[in-house]
């Protein structure tokens, strides 16, 4: 498909090939860049773990008390988690049902505002939706439950900000499927919940899946958002009403303030989140590769 | 079209590098302490209109923060609210005010003096209700600081607290974000500087500075020694100040001030 | 009966969502518009930004926005050209940029400002700066940028690819006259999403570009963008709501405008060129 | 131009070898044979296009006395020189006058003037111009495909190559504008070589003066035989060009 490098004749075109391939080059080692900066950051922090035979306490609960060399990063990264999968499983459900309607129930029109309305909230930047759950959602709650900023409060905002990117991209998916499978659906005489349950989302489920992994890359990764509205207490939320601490907020919360070992324990939580987030691409990457194979077989 | 776009996309590499160069000029950045900041923030302002030219940029952090970026060279000052440590004695720092730190309630609480027992009883979790302190029947929300603080780590010492021991409902950042959290709700308490607690108090903020032991939390009384609970508001340079930090650091000690750091509620040392 | 009920439950699930968005978007725009007038934008914020404007801030954000676009356009395209065009002869090494890539695209944008911090701000001396805040910004959108472009390129029609050789034209010229032009929207959307994306952030600027809420002089001087002026102004400022509502509104009629204007810059550009959707 | 013992395969794999035959200027040589012997394959070589795809490429292709398979050889130039139809209609998502602007300014010709009267005169060649000329910045892909074809005609035609390469010009066009395209073929007779590949029997029989017919043999293309076009059709020497051109008798 694409042209072979050995065709390049023209002196233009060769100095061009070589400055875009440093580009490239450059452009990937952006990746060993980072990983390198956060190891050289965290450094300190990981290799006196090491000497101290406490290694890997930090997954262990010993509560983070940096000022008394004490990181435990077990309840955060709980608390991470918790919150991605509390928000995946208010927004998936509620966003899936969303598509659905906009893909087959909904007239041109109506369809075409949702849309417009989904991609507009898709653009709202988080610390928006931050200042609305800590203005809305905190109040509400601690009527009921004070202090009202909580694991609910943040699985709340977060679920709204994934919901159009669920949304979009599974209706996208049902599109991608929907024509000749209807007809042949319509021609078994099958009810039209039985169609959409039993035939398109099994036919789109790969590509939905896709969304869903964006989408939790996203909840995983937001920061100001839960930070304005979980509380920031470092502990096991024991219920929804916990105040709680993400590994990201943690980082902002702490990163202006911190020196020594706390700031190297930081990125130290900056390179979990990396690997988790590479463990997600990878997860993904396999997932889709089997959805793919089963497609063509099942 | 395109051309005009990559000109003036050189012109900005251009501008940028240039500034690099230029920058050492008239410039002084200042971090750290978020209690500090407004005062300098003032005090930065009256700097430049007497020094045409002059640029000063204020960041807020934390006090470590003022300490870290001094010894990074990211700041040519910190701004630290508290005495220097053993550990930090590299670092030289220059009085320029005194502070207290106060318990702070809402306002609606009819709670007005604590002792210390009760504080610590309610900063460990043993008491959870203001009923058990005298006043009405309702939860209390214990609002702690984040790691780091300089106020966080007075208080512990004050009160010879680890903060493990402590049990919090909601951890703030910063002095102004406690204020908020305390105004917001009902069975609050809190602990923050008292100059701006102060400050918010007289600008009509729901929130009330409650005496500890009996002894009235106001800048006055911080002044006079009246007031245990107090700290140093310092400026940190890395060795001796000279040029333009020198003189900052001489205006910030000197009478010229003394006026902003009143109507700051802070104290002239 | 059965369908009909799924039916409703669809709707309803569907007018959920609707209303949850509209009650967000109707507070902000109800909100920021009690305490929006136009001088809002045009003065200096006072007192914590309770009162007064966010001129500098807007500028502070425009600076960012233009240095990290000014950065990562022509890094991102350079990128995208090289591995639909040029790559196919080192596969190994473009499988390998193009894994990186994605991997990047996802790293939290959090992840990004340490490494900003550490790298920009202090290993290479920029301390917090406009310039430092624009650059990680850069780094941020640079992925998604990369990705967008390049498929847009591979969807190019490749007859046109083998008609510029036969003609004896060199590559480099066939790239910018045909492909890039005809990669068009996909590289617009790579605009607005690294548009969005870059006003938005707030988390990777808080200690790269930092706080200082005064107008800025040159690209070295600290800079507080408009997300994290909203951030302050609702977790630290009390009395604040109200104008992080304005400031928010107004972040969110920049997006909007913003995108709108790079789409039709972008129109305009190619469109005495080009004739293809 | 004479081509001697070529042989072009992808990877392990021959699809075609021992050629051996003689393109006489200004005249028109046809290429016949069944899809898949080799033809493209054959085209493709003459303007060093296999330089592009996985191609190797073995022999001798001599023109104006130089081996044109020589890794020293200006393949820019040299494909200035031998331009190629394609068999679907190419045009650039450009204007119409874009479309042939392109290629002028790319092989160094700044004066607009200049470039200005070269269109004109290549769209008067092509028939287009009356077609066109009050349109000329309007998009290429808005013409229908004839005229598409005639216009990627045109545009090889405006570098002046001296050989022009046609890959079944006209097999993706329906039967009027294929009458024209041919026509317009016809009518470069003499002043260009032209080499053109087509499954159109009746086709390659009205327009060419020499014919070659490629088969598969052994999963291998190869150039059964090459000659006159007349003879080619009429006595065929071999058994199996007679029983493929009897196609286009019967």
């Amino acid at each position: 498909m694409s042209w072979i490098a050995k065709g390049i004749v023209n002196r233009t075109d060769h100095r061009l090939s070589m400055m875009l391939a440093v580009l490239s080059a450059g452009a990937a080692l952006l990746l060993t860049l980072i990983v390198l900066f956060l190891i050289k950051e965290s450094w300190p922090f990981l290799s006196s773990r090491w000497h101290s035979g406490s290694w890997f306490d930090w997954l262990q609960y010993q509560g983070w008390y940096p000022q008394e060399n004490r990181f435990g990063m077990a309840p955060m990264l709980l608390a991470s988690l918790a919150v991605t999968l509390g928000a995946l499983i208010v927004a998936l459900p509620v966003g899936l049902a969303s598509a659905i309607y906009l893909q087959f129930y909904a007239n041109p029109k109506v369809a075409r505002t949702f849309r417009l309305l989904l991609t507009l909230l898709a653009g709202v930047p988080s610390v928006v939706f931050g200042l609305w759950g800590l203005t809305r959602i905190v109040p509400l709650i601690a009527l009921w439950q004070p202090p009202g900023a909580s694991l609910l409060a943040a699985i709340l905002v977060l679920s709204l900000m994934v919901l159009p990117t669920i949304a979009l991209t599974s209706a996208a998916a049902l599109a991608s499927v929907s024509g000749e499978l209807l007809h042949g659906g319509i021609a078994l005489g099958m009810r039209r919940k039985t169609q959409i349950l039993h035939i398109m989302l099994p036919a789109a489920r790969s590509n939905i899946f896709g969304g869903v992994l964006l989408a939790t890359a996203r909840a995983l990764g937001e920061t100001m958002a839960v930070l304005m509205v979980a509380g920031n207490v470092v502990q096991f939320p024991a219920g929804l009403f916990d105040p709680v601490r993400v590994l990201t907020a943690n980082i902002a919360l702490e990163m202006s303030y911190a020196m020594g070992d706390h700031r190297a324990s930081l990125f130290a939580s900056g390179l979990l989140l990396t690997a988790m987030v590479w463990l997600l691409s990878w997860g993904s990457y396999r997932v889709t590769r089997n959805g793919r194979e089963a497609g063509q077989y099942g | 079209m395109l051309r005009i776009f990559i000109r003036l996309l050189l012109l900005m590499y251009v501008l940028a590098s240039a500034s690099v160069v230029q920058a050492s000029g008239g410039r002084l950045t200042l971090t750290g302490s978020s209690t500090i900041a407004p005062l300098i923030l003032e005090v930065a302002k009256r700097f430049e209109s007497q020094h045409p030219g002059v640029r000063i940029n204020v960041q807020t952090g934390g006090s470590s923060r003022g300490i870290n970026d001094v010894r990074l060279g990211l700041a040519d000052i910190g701004m630290v609210s508290r005495a220097l440590k053993a550990s930090e004695k590299d670092l030289s720092a220059y009085l320029i005010a005194r502070d207290g730190i106060g318990i702070i309630t809402h306002k609606n609480n009819p709670v007005r003096n604590l002792t210390g027992d009760q504080i610590v009883g309610i900063y460990s979790g043993k008491i959870r209700n203001w009923e058990e302190v005298g006043g009405s029947n309702l939860p209390i929300t214990v609002i702690n600081k984040a790691e780091g603080r300089s106020t966080l780590e007075l208080f512990l010492q004050h009160f010879s607290l680890r903060n493990s021991q402590i049990n919090a409902q909601v951890v703030i950042g910063d002095n102004q974000q406690g204020i908020k959290s305390v105004s917001a709700i009902a069975g609050a308490i809190g602990y923050v500087s008292i100059g701006t607690a102060e400050y918010e108090e007289n600008h009509g903020t729901p929130i009330k500075l409650i005496s500890m032991e009996g002894e009235i939390p106001t800048s006055e009384n911080v002044a006079k020694g009246r007031y245990q609970f107090s700290r140093q508001l310092n400026l940190v340079v890395r060795n001796t100040p000279v040029g333009l930090a020198k003189e900052f650091i001489a205006f910030a000690q000197s009478d010229a001030v003394k006026d902003i750091i009143e109507a700051q509620f802070f104290v002239a040392p | 009966m059965v369908d009909r009920l799924f039916g409703w439950l669809m709707s309803g699930c569907a007018a959920l969502v609707v209303s949850l968005l509209l009650w967000v978007l109707g507070d902000v725009l109800i909100e920021g518009v009690a305490h929006f007038s136009w001088s809002f934008l045009f003065t200096e914020p006072e007192d914590s930004g309770r009162s007064g404007g966010i001129a500098p801030i807007l500028v502070s954000t425009l600076w960012i926005l233009s240095i990290a676009l000014v950065t990562a356009l022509p890094l991102g395209l350079g990128v995208a050209v090289w591995l639909s065009e040029f790559a196919a002869g080192r596969r190994r090494f473009s499988d390998i940029a193009r894994v990186t890539l994605d991997i990047l695209a996802g790293v939290p944008s959090i992840v990004y400002g340490l490494f900003g911090n550490a790298f920009f701000s202090i290993y290479l001396g920029l301390g917090f700066s406009l310039l430092s805040g624009g650059l990680t910004l850069a780094l941020m959108i640079l992925p998604v940028f990369v990705r967008t472009c390049e498929s847009g390129l591979r969807a190019v029609n490749d007859e046109w690819r083998r008609g510029a050789l036969a003609l004896g034209m060199a590559r480099s010229a066939a790239i910018w006259h045909i492909l890039l032009p005809a990669a068009r929207p996909a590289i617009g959307a790579g605009l607005v999403l690294g548009i969005g994306r870059a006003t938005a952030e707030t988390a990777a600027l808080v200690f790269t570009s930092g706080y200082v809420d005064r107008m800025p002089e040159s690209p070295l001087d600290s800079g507080r963008a408009l997300a994290v002026h909203i951030y302050d102004l609702s977790m630290n400022v009390t009395g604040g709501d109200s104008a992080a509502y304005a400031s928010a509104l107004v972040l969110v009629v920049l997006i909007v405008l913003l995108n709108t204007l790079a789409q039709s810059l972008l129109e305009d550009w190619f469109k005495r060129r080009v004739f293809v959707s | 131009m004479r081509v001697r013992d070529l042989e072009v395969g992808y990877g392990d794999k021959t699809v075609l070898s021992q050629v051996s035959l003689d393109i006489y200027k200004g005249c028109i040589t046809a290429l016949i044979g069944p899809s898949g012997c080799g033809k493209t394959s054959f085209l493709s070589t003459l303007n060093r296009l296999t330089d592009h795809s996985d191609a190797r490429v073995a022999g001798q292709i001599l023109f104006d006395g130089q081996d044109l398979l020589r890794d020293s050889v200006d393949t820019l130039g040299l494909r200035r020189r031998i331009g190629m139809i394609f068999q679907r209609p190419n045009p650039f998502p450009l204007s119409i006058r874009r479309n042939l602007e392109l290629p002028l300014k790319e092989h160094g010709i700044r004066d607009r003037q200049v470039r200005y009267r070269k269109i004109e005169k290549v769209l008067k060649d092509v028939g287009l111009w009356e077609e066109v000329s009050d349109r000329l910045d309007a998009s290429a892909l808005a013409l229908s495909g004839g005229q598409q074809q005639r216009l990627c005609i045109a545009r090889a035609l405006v570098l002046e190559p001296e050989v022009l390469l046609m890959d079944e010009p006209c097999s993706a066009l329906d039967p009027i504008s294929s009458g024209i395209v041919e026509e317009l073929i016809l009518r470069l007779r003499g002043r260009y070589t032209v080499v053109i590949v087509t499954h159109n029997l009746a086709q390659a029989r009205r327009v060419a003066n020499y014919a070659g017919f490629f088969w598969m043999t052994e999963r291998v293309g190869k150039l059964i035989e090459f000659g006159l076009c007349r003879h080619l059709f009429e006595a065929p020497r071999h058994a199996l060009t007679a029983a493929y051109v009897s196609g286009a008798r019967g």
